[in-house]
């Protein structure tokens, strides 16, 4: 222990608490002290180019859209038919903002909205949906 | 590809091959006073193309292609091909820069000095800086802001400024001399019209400028300042730049040294006006 | 047996503190983490010896008052660690 | 030079560097955008280093090269990562591709684009390596029934993972060719016969032997692949005999029944990188795929590739199987 290590101990226990040694909470068990920058190229790069969701994408070209978002046959009972057309980016990015998207009813609104929110990263369209939900700047 | 279009804006060189004269024809006017690309070699390829042969004619979309893609891109109406071709050079900047750390930030110099200002679509970093550019400061850039990782210094990258729905008047009406494209009504981001940098922001694009402030505008709201702590703007920063992730290591050593470098300050503003006032202030304070 | 809880070499990391938070660039993953305490006080203490979670308790004591010295909080921060790369146990 | 614009420009810079002092501005253009549509601008810019070049060409190949490291310490930390969370399981983990290559510190590796990590497990241990990285932040890219039954019975590999916070994809294959295709390669014997990359570490992850590397990349050009990136695919084979050469090379190829393939992309890799070789008309053709680009990085020839794409499929699977592949997609399209 240093010299200044044993002066600071000769000081009476209450004192020493304000004089030097610096508090650490260790933080609730819960909380997270860490966040790992991810590339934010999806943002801005898709903010530059207009983008598209086709749902569902073409691996599973064709596929219902459930309720809950999943892909499911064609024909299922309670399913939606998909969309003819790829949605925009910003219908998409008002629905996310608590809207609808435009020129469908609501339950269908709301299926193809949880496609979209299922989508993982290598899907057609996750890039443009990371581009839609991350704020910017 | 039919017709090709070359033009060197700050460092960049870029090469634009068209399916269609038009887009070609609108680039070769407005960035006229540009030189060519250093070495007669650009540093990106951009392709503006039909998706089927027939698209060329019937309907025509334009693709946006090159060297660096991404897959969601949605086709353009031809009548904003020269939209198309903006996007697809800002889209190589974005996915393929790696010499220089990109931030989304609008730029202007004054006295070797520069102010960056970045913020989300619509936070008026274009307008400002296009206003600017009409007192006494030499526009940058509106869209990119480029940090040299090994000088710190801040290049410019003076490509066409994009006005957007309010500001297209705002800006006209302040320059009246200025030279615009085309009014293109309808795109995916409502109207928008193309303000080409001033002859001053052209002559002088090879000569970079040390940061020496950067602001968070944000249009909209009572005009307030408040200061952003380093934390904060380098957390804000990362996600406002396409490239810092795949810079590795040299991304982290520019942007550590741009935050703990200048101050930053966030600004709220009702209008134009206020802005302006605001931004001159704080950079008298410096 | 306690675990063992080793930092990354000093040399992989280069760390900047900003203000509260601090940059910590993993030069092995070329990942970026923005970090607030205990955790570069954490990397500090750990060193590339290794420490088991007690005896890392202990060794932070020396230095700073603990105001929670809680073996689960601890616990919870080192997990944290391992998931990011920057610790790893043995 | 007496090149036209496609990929023999490409092969033909990277055959002989010293050829690139003939370019003009607009060969270099076109060669810089070929080799990024091929995903071997790092590559080429390894092999062009220190050659007299324009200052512009200089600095777009500098740039080309800190990114192809960064991808490097990118593709060794997901190995490294995956070596922490499968290396308890004691099970024996084989790098594959650019991973290894980079890891084993081989000429193929310089510069060269890697995406995702593959790696090989005894087909035994799929169902834990499986469940280890599922606990340990991977999950499933596509959770679609069809598909991923699919996967599971006929395969080579699991259906990819996706680790959630790194965004890299994982590839758990069990052997190197589909169980569908008709050649059946030796998976055991490939595991066998695999090194450890780092021998005095506990756990520590291996690569293929030299010879079972070279089969390894053929099988993956011509078996399995239509040929995309023939190009890149083609310049592994070449480096990897000119580093390991062929001593065995066509006896263990026999031994995994690839001895076509392997001869194959041994005459292609020769045309393209090294000395030349006699061609069969087939040999032609699959040239002509791999070279199709232009100048601007287009693909070209489309009718060839759509005739690799079709050959692709029909090698993957046998007919029957094929046939009812393309019904069930057919009537997923047809239901709409």
């Amino acid at each position: 222990m240093s010299e200044d290590g044993e002066q600071r101990n000769d000081i009476p226990e209450r004192e020493g608490v304000s004089t030097g040694r610096r508090a650490l909470m260790l933080g609730a068990v819960g909380a997270s002290a860490i966040v790992s920058i991810r590339p934010a190229l999806a943002s801005t790069a898709v903010s530059i180019v207009h983008c598209q969701i086709p749902v569902p994408d073409a691996a599973r070209a064709s596929g219902w859209i459930a309720a809950d978002g999943s892909v499911v046959p064609s024909g299922t009972a309670g399913a939606f038919a998909p969309p003819r057309q790829p949605l925009k980016g910003e219908a998409v990015k008002q629905a996310l903002a608590g809207g609808q998207l435009p020129g469908v009813e609501y339950e269908r609104s709301q299926a193809y909205m949880k496609y979209v929110r299922n989508l993982h990263s290598g899907t057609s369209g996750f890039t443009c949906f990371a581009s839609l939900q991350m704020p910017r700047g | 590809m039919r017709h090709v279009f070359s033009v060197r804006i700050g460092p960049v060189g870029f090469r634009v091959g068209s399916d269609w004269r038009g887009p070609i024809r609108q680039l070769a006017a407005l960035y006229a006073g540009y030189p060519q690309p250093e070495d007669g070699v650009p540093d990106f390829t951009v392709r503006l193309f039909a998706q089927r042969p027939w698209r060329r004619v019937i309907r025509p979309a334009v693709m946006i292609g090159g060297d660096f893609m991404i897959p969601d891109a949605a086709p353009l109406p031809l009548a904003q091909g020269l939209l198309a071709a903006e996007m697809a050079m800002n889209l190589q900047m974005a996915l393929g820069q790696r010499r220089y750390l990109l931030l989304h930030a609008s730029a202007v110099e004054r006295d070797g000095r520069v102010l960056l200002m970045t913020g989300e679509s619509g936070s008026g970093k274009s307008t400002l800086a296009a206003l600017l550019s009409q007192r006494g400061w030499r526009l940058m850039g509106d869209e990119f802001a480029l940090i040299d990782p090994v000088t710190g210094l801040a290049h410019a990258f003076p490509r066409l400024v994009s006005l957007k729905n309010a500001a297209i008047a705002v800006a006209e009406a302040a320059m009246p001399q200025a030279r615009f494209g085309p009014l293109l009504e309808g795109t995916p981001k409502g109207a928008i019209r193309h303000l080409v940098p001033d002859a001053a922001a052209v002559a002088a694009m090879d000569t970079p400028g040390k940061p020496a402030l950067l602001l968070f505008p944000r249009f909209g709201f009572a005009p307030d300042i408040r200061e952003v702590a380093p934390g904060e703007v380098f957390m804000r920063l990362t996600q406002a730049s396409t490239n810092y992730v795949a810079m590795g290591e040299r991304g982290f050593d520019a942007l550590t040294r741009l935050v703990l470098g200048i101050p930053a300050q966030a600004i709220d503003y009702p209008d134009t006006d206020h802005a302006l006032a605001q931004v001159e202030a704080l950079w008298d304070a410096l | 047996m306690a675990a063992v809880y080793r930092a990354a070499q000093a040399e992989a990391l280069r760390i900047v503190p900003l203000d509260t938070f601090t940059a910590i660039y993993h030069r092995a993953s070329g990942i970026t983490h923005l970090v607030g305490p205990p955790v570069p006080e954490i990397l500090a203490a750990l060193g590339p010896d290794g420490l088991t979670l007690g005896a890392l308790i202990a060794r932070l004591g020396e230095t700073y008052d603990l105001l929670d010295a809680d073996e689960a909080a601890l616990g919870a921060r080192l997990d944290e660690l391992v998931g990011a790369g920057l610790v790893r146990t043995a | 030079m007496n090149v036209g614009a496609n990929g023999w420009l490409l092969a033909r810079i990277l055959r002989s560097p010293a050829d690139a002092a003939a370019l003009d501005a607009a060969g270099w253009t076109a060669l810089i955008a070929i080799a990024r549509a091929e995903q071997m601008i790092g590559t080429l810019a390894w092999r062009l280093h220190g050659t007299a070049m324009p200052p512009a060409v200089a600095r777009i190949l500098a740039d080309a090269r800190a990114l192809a490291e960064h991808g490097r310490t990118l593709a060794l930390w997901e190995a490294e990562a995956a070596r922490r969370v499968l290396a308890p399981l004691g099970v024996p983990v084989v790098l594959l591709k650019g991973t290894a290559f980079v890891a084993a510190g081989l000429m193929a590796g310089q510069g060269r684009s890697i995406g995702d990590l593959d790696i090989l497990v005894p087909r035994g241990s799929l169902h834990v390596v499986e469940r280890a990285l599922l606990a340990n932040g991977w999950e499933w890219v596509k959770p679609d029934a069809y598909d991923d039954a699919y996967y599971r019975r006929w395969m080579h590999e699991l259906p990819p993972l996706i680790h959630r916070d790194r965004d890299r994809m994982i590839d758990v294959h069990h052997t190197i060719l589909p169980l569908t295709a008709r050649i059946t390669p030796d998976a055991e014997g490939l595991l066998a016969d695999a090194v450890p990359l780092r021998a005095e570490e506990k756990g520590a992850l291996a690569m293929l032997s030299r010879t079972d590397v070279i089969v390894h990349a053929a099988a993956h050009l011509f078996a399995d692949g239509d040929l995309a990136g023939g190009m890149r695919n083609l310049w592994d084979v070449h480096c990897l005999i000119e580093e390991f050469g062929v001593e065995g090379l066509v006896e263990r190829a026999e031994h995994h029944g690839l001895g076509d393939a392997v001869g194959r992309a041994l005459r292609l890799a020769a045309a393209l990188y090294g000395d030349g070789a006699t061609l069969s008309p087939g040999d032609r053709a699959c040239l002509r795929r791999v070279t199709a680009r232009d100048g601007w990085g287009r693909a070209t020839h489309p009718w060839t590739r759509l005739a690799f794409y079709v050959r692709s499929h029909w090698l993957r699977m046998p007919p029957a199987m094929l046939a009812r592949h393309l019904w069930t997609k057919w009537r997923k399209q047809a239901a709409a």
